[in-house]
């Protein structure tokens, strides 16, 4: 395992110590708790935003706390959900009286801790507490017999949005409509060229032939639902687009956020060269990208590898992220 | 039985789960995040951390406790899952006066029904209920024809491997093996490895 | 080979589309000269800031064109400095009548082939042109004797920096003597723990053991000064912190920025860590961070590894560093 | 010696360094950058091109073609370094009618000089000038001796190639591999190794 750490079990905490070391300007960390908050939380009379997952895809969820983005964080162990106390006492930090969302990536352990959370939360203090929960991975098949879809890419994108509606003061119900809207109107879809080491595990999670790649990943670094002879950019492009294209379907006239991300290990040269393909892909189905967003937001630890997310949008939707953000991760017009 | 037995139940599992964390990992790896090992690990060990802190008074409150601190160290699946399987355990035998087979039968239910609740999952959706629902099956069997908690738990055991066993060729429908889909077939469901663990652990020191 | 690439060949040229299709909002791509422009290049009045280098070390220098940064930056093949031509056209492209500084970080190709450039813009055009030449990497010893230090991580801080000052419209003999100033402040030492793979070349430059790193790299895949066991993240940080601290000699009371750098397939997390332990040592020594910047700037490909860049700075250097900017590499307060 | 002659060594040049890019970026990989091979294979593939499309009347146009083609082509250390070569190299056969062994001899120092004022190398320091300067010294000994072109430029190749040898045990002060200090010792250097192929490739056609 070749990694820039101490103690395999000091990851997170060590990490965090830095994150707060790095942003004191607009970060505050509880490192007992394993919460990010954004510094000047609560904000009076603003609808508080806490998400919260497994460590291991930096900058989510901790580098999203800013704002016109998250008001809160919770970082769990390196791909394990958080505990509900971390998201209770986060929920309880953060809130102005306007009612908490909680964001919540669709996995089994993110959304049981959640909503143990929740249930705690609205009982204990009278919190106001609201959850959408992300589920934009096409690769997940036969979704409606299982634990259903991952929540992926669309999650950077709804963290801003949603994060830009809270911050110009709209009440908890069109705040966490708008979350299901933007969620609803996401796909996505990833592939990996390497594994990762999860650091208490101390080797890859799989192995992968030089000349292979796993296609329908998500950001766990598990396997994904095919293994593949590795192939040309284009046609990996082609293989992250259709699926999700067609999925919701997007349609010629469409715009749409246009979002390349990273799976931590692969260089951006890399990213923009995909980025190419994937918009010649979406112009040749009559798509229109209306923004754009390249880089390594939504990651699996040193994993090479990219995702494909598109999110379709309306003036509306466009206007929320182009309004200021001010996060360690994502940051315009502020 | 007295608080002792739980006290003794709760430490050898913790062994148990620490020795085969790597294991348990390693299993979680194939058709997961691998992070199973760890995070059972880290549960227990501290839930050892607490039983050298505290005495209890009760099985029910050291249970309990056991439970909770499940819920707050552990996160992923398998924290709310174990969590809930020990606080309603624990709350199951909340004043019995005399801890015997049945009661710890109706707990045993009562826990996994929490699983249930908490997870949705259907027998034969390779998790740990796969194990969980034919180790409570053989225990009440084992009680109905007389058994004692000890050779009860012994049968729930065995039936359990049986059940771990079974979900090496199933396809996963629930947790995060399920997004693998067909190539989830073939691999022993890590979850119904710990709960086998468990129960084993239940056998050697509940009697 | 496993990266996300067509043809080998074909890399920085794709690479370049997908940068022009994804922000063709701040950059205009000149894909024929392999030149990325800020759109609104020449700004009258304003000397024009021009970068390059060979590709590979992404965002760098590309993602660093606009506002308040540099006007254009001419990219060379993987590791391979530009050619004069690219530096000619760009120079004239920028030039709005203030002259033009070439950031130039000092490898024999670029200082060489920059060095063309100049000869022959002067001859040609009139324009007036200044050169700075970065070698803040303390790896290199004896660098009287030699082609002495490389170009590293003060190559991003002082294209901000100087970006600044050119942006409020400092003649360029302050430009340049900024730049210069900059330069001499700053000092950086690199690791690695991978080697990576120039897509021509097909395989890594190097082969390092599952237990060795390389300490003292530069950002072209070359091997470093010493080759050790692989150490735990805060003996890393020691061995990068220890020499720049005591190069300039940095003193207690000194004031820094402090960028911990991700040399391209390095996480986040790893590099928040890193930062954790590099904010302890400097608290240490007495020095003061003034700002930060922790994240994959100035890259080798998909090498794993990290540098530590250290920045002496007076109230001038911190308001320039803080004026917004507005690139894809770099943003705020705009 | 017609401009022919020169054409065909540009074009042999350019298959051998084709053939030999892996290996001289092989070199490259164990002291620089891992891009010498693909520089020089890059440039004189696009000397090809030119060649390929334009009829030259004179040696010295043609020549001076190639440099700037390398100059606009090739980037990195190499690129200015030979096409500053051939520049000086193509300037100094200008207006000669007879292109002699004499006017080779010329033209071969200017071109070296060109290279000693774009890189300021000394002999020793591990470059492209530890092969040319035993060459120069060869070919002029040759020239002294009554050689002809080809039997100078064969001496002078075998004088490059012993030149190439002989930077293996050197540490490098120049170039890239100057930043590895100690650690380039034990390595034949890139730049010494494709100036030897050029003269071998002259050696080969010009006569
Ligand atoms: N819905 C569910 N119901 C019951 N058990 C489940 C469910 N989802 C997952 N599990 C169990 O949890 C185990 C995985 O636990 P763990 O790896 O600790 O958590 P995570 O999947 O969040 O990483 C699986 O092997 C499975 O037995
Ligand atoms: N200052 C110099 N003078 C002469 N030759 C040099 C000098 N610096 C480098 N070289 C030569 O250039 C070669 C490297 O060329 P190349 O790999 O194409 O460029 P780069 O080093 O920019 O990657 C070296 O092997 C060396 O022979
Ligand atoms: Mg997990
Ligand atoms: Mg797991
Ligand atoms: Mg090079
Ligand atoms: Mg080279």
């Amino acid at each position: 395992m070749k990694k820039l750490i101490n103690d395999p079990g000091d990851v997170v905490s060590e990490a965090l110590q830095g994150m707060a070391a790095a942003h004191p300007d607009r970060l505050r960390v509880d490192l007992e708790n394993r919460i990010v908050y954004r510094k000047d939380a609560p904000r009076p009379g603003k609808v508080g935003l806490i998400s919260g997952g497994g460590s291991g895809h930096e900058p989510m969820h901790g580098g999203f706390v800013g704002l016109g983005m998250l008001d809160a964080a919770c970082a769990g162990e390196v791909f394990t959900s958080p505990v509900p106390d971390q998201m209770m006492a986060a929920t309880k930090a953060v809130d102005a009286g306007a009612g908490v969302l909680h964001i919540v990536k669709n996995y089994t352990g993110d959304v049981m801790n959640f909503e143990m959370a929740a249930e705690l939360a609205a009982a204990d203090a009278g919190t106001e507490v609201q959850s959408v929960v992300t589920n934009d991975d096409v690769a997940v098949q036969d979704s409606l017999y299982t634990a259903g879809r991952r929540g992926v890419g669309v999650t950077v994108l709804l963290e801003k949005i949603v994060g830009a509606a809270a911050e110009e003061g709209q009440p908890l119900p069109q705040v966490a409509d708008l979350a299901r809207r933007v969620n609803d109107n996401g796909r996505s879809m990833g592939m990996a060229l390497t594994s990762c080491t999860v650091p208490a595990a101390g080797k890859p999670t799989f192995d992968l032939a030089d000349n292979e790649m796993e296609v329908g990943i998500g950001i766990h670094g598990e396997p994904g639902r095919q293994r593949l002879p590795l192939a040309p950019a284009r046609e990996i492009a082609a293989m992250l687009v259709d699926p999700v294209v067609t999925d919701l379907p997007y349609q010629q006239g469409d715009s749409v956020i246009a979002f390349v991300n990273g799976m931590g290990g692969t260089p951006l040269i890399e990213l923009y060269l995909m980025y190419n393909e994937v918009a010649q892909l979406l112009d040749r189905a009559g798509i229109t990208v209306a923004r754009s967003l390249v880089g390594n937001y939504i990651t699996s630890l040193e994993m090479a590898g990219c995702s494909v997310t598109l999110l379709k949008v309306d003036d509306e939707l466009v206007r929320l992220w182009d309004a200021p953000v001010n996060t360690p991760g994502l940051r315009w017009g502020a | 039985m007295g608080v002792d037995a739980f006290v003794n139940w709760l430490r050898d599992a913790a062994g148990v789960l620490h020795e085969n964390a790597a294991y348990l990992t390693e299993l979680d790896s194939a058709i997961g995040d691998a992070d199973h090992g760890a995070n059972m690990d880290r549960g227990f060990q501290a839930i050892v951390a607490v039983l050298d802190g505290t005495s209890f008074e009760s099985a029910d409150e050291l249970l309990k406790k056991a439970g909770m601190t499940l819920v707050s160290k552990v996160g992923g699946a398998s924290g709310p899952l174990y969590g809930t399987f020990f606080l309603r355990f624990g709350t199951a035998l909340a004043g019995v006066s005399s801890i015997n087979a049945e009661a710890v039968g109706k707990a045993l239910h009562a826990g996994v029904e929490g699983v249930l609740a908490r997870g949705k999952a259907e027998l034969g959706d390779k998790t740990m209920y796969d194990a969980w629902a034919p180790a409570l099956e053989a225990y009440d069997a084992a009680v109905a024809g007389g058994s004692e908690v000890g050779p009860a738990l012994t049968a729930a055991a065995e039936a359990a491997a049986k059940g771990r066993d079974a979900t090496v060729p199933l396809v996963a429908r629930k947790g995060r093996a399920s997004y693998l889909g067909e190539r989830s077939a073939g691999h022993q469901d890590p979850g119904a490895t710990s709960t086998t663990l468990i129960l084993e652990s239940a056998a050697r020191t509940l009697a």
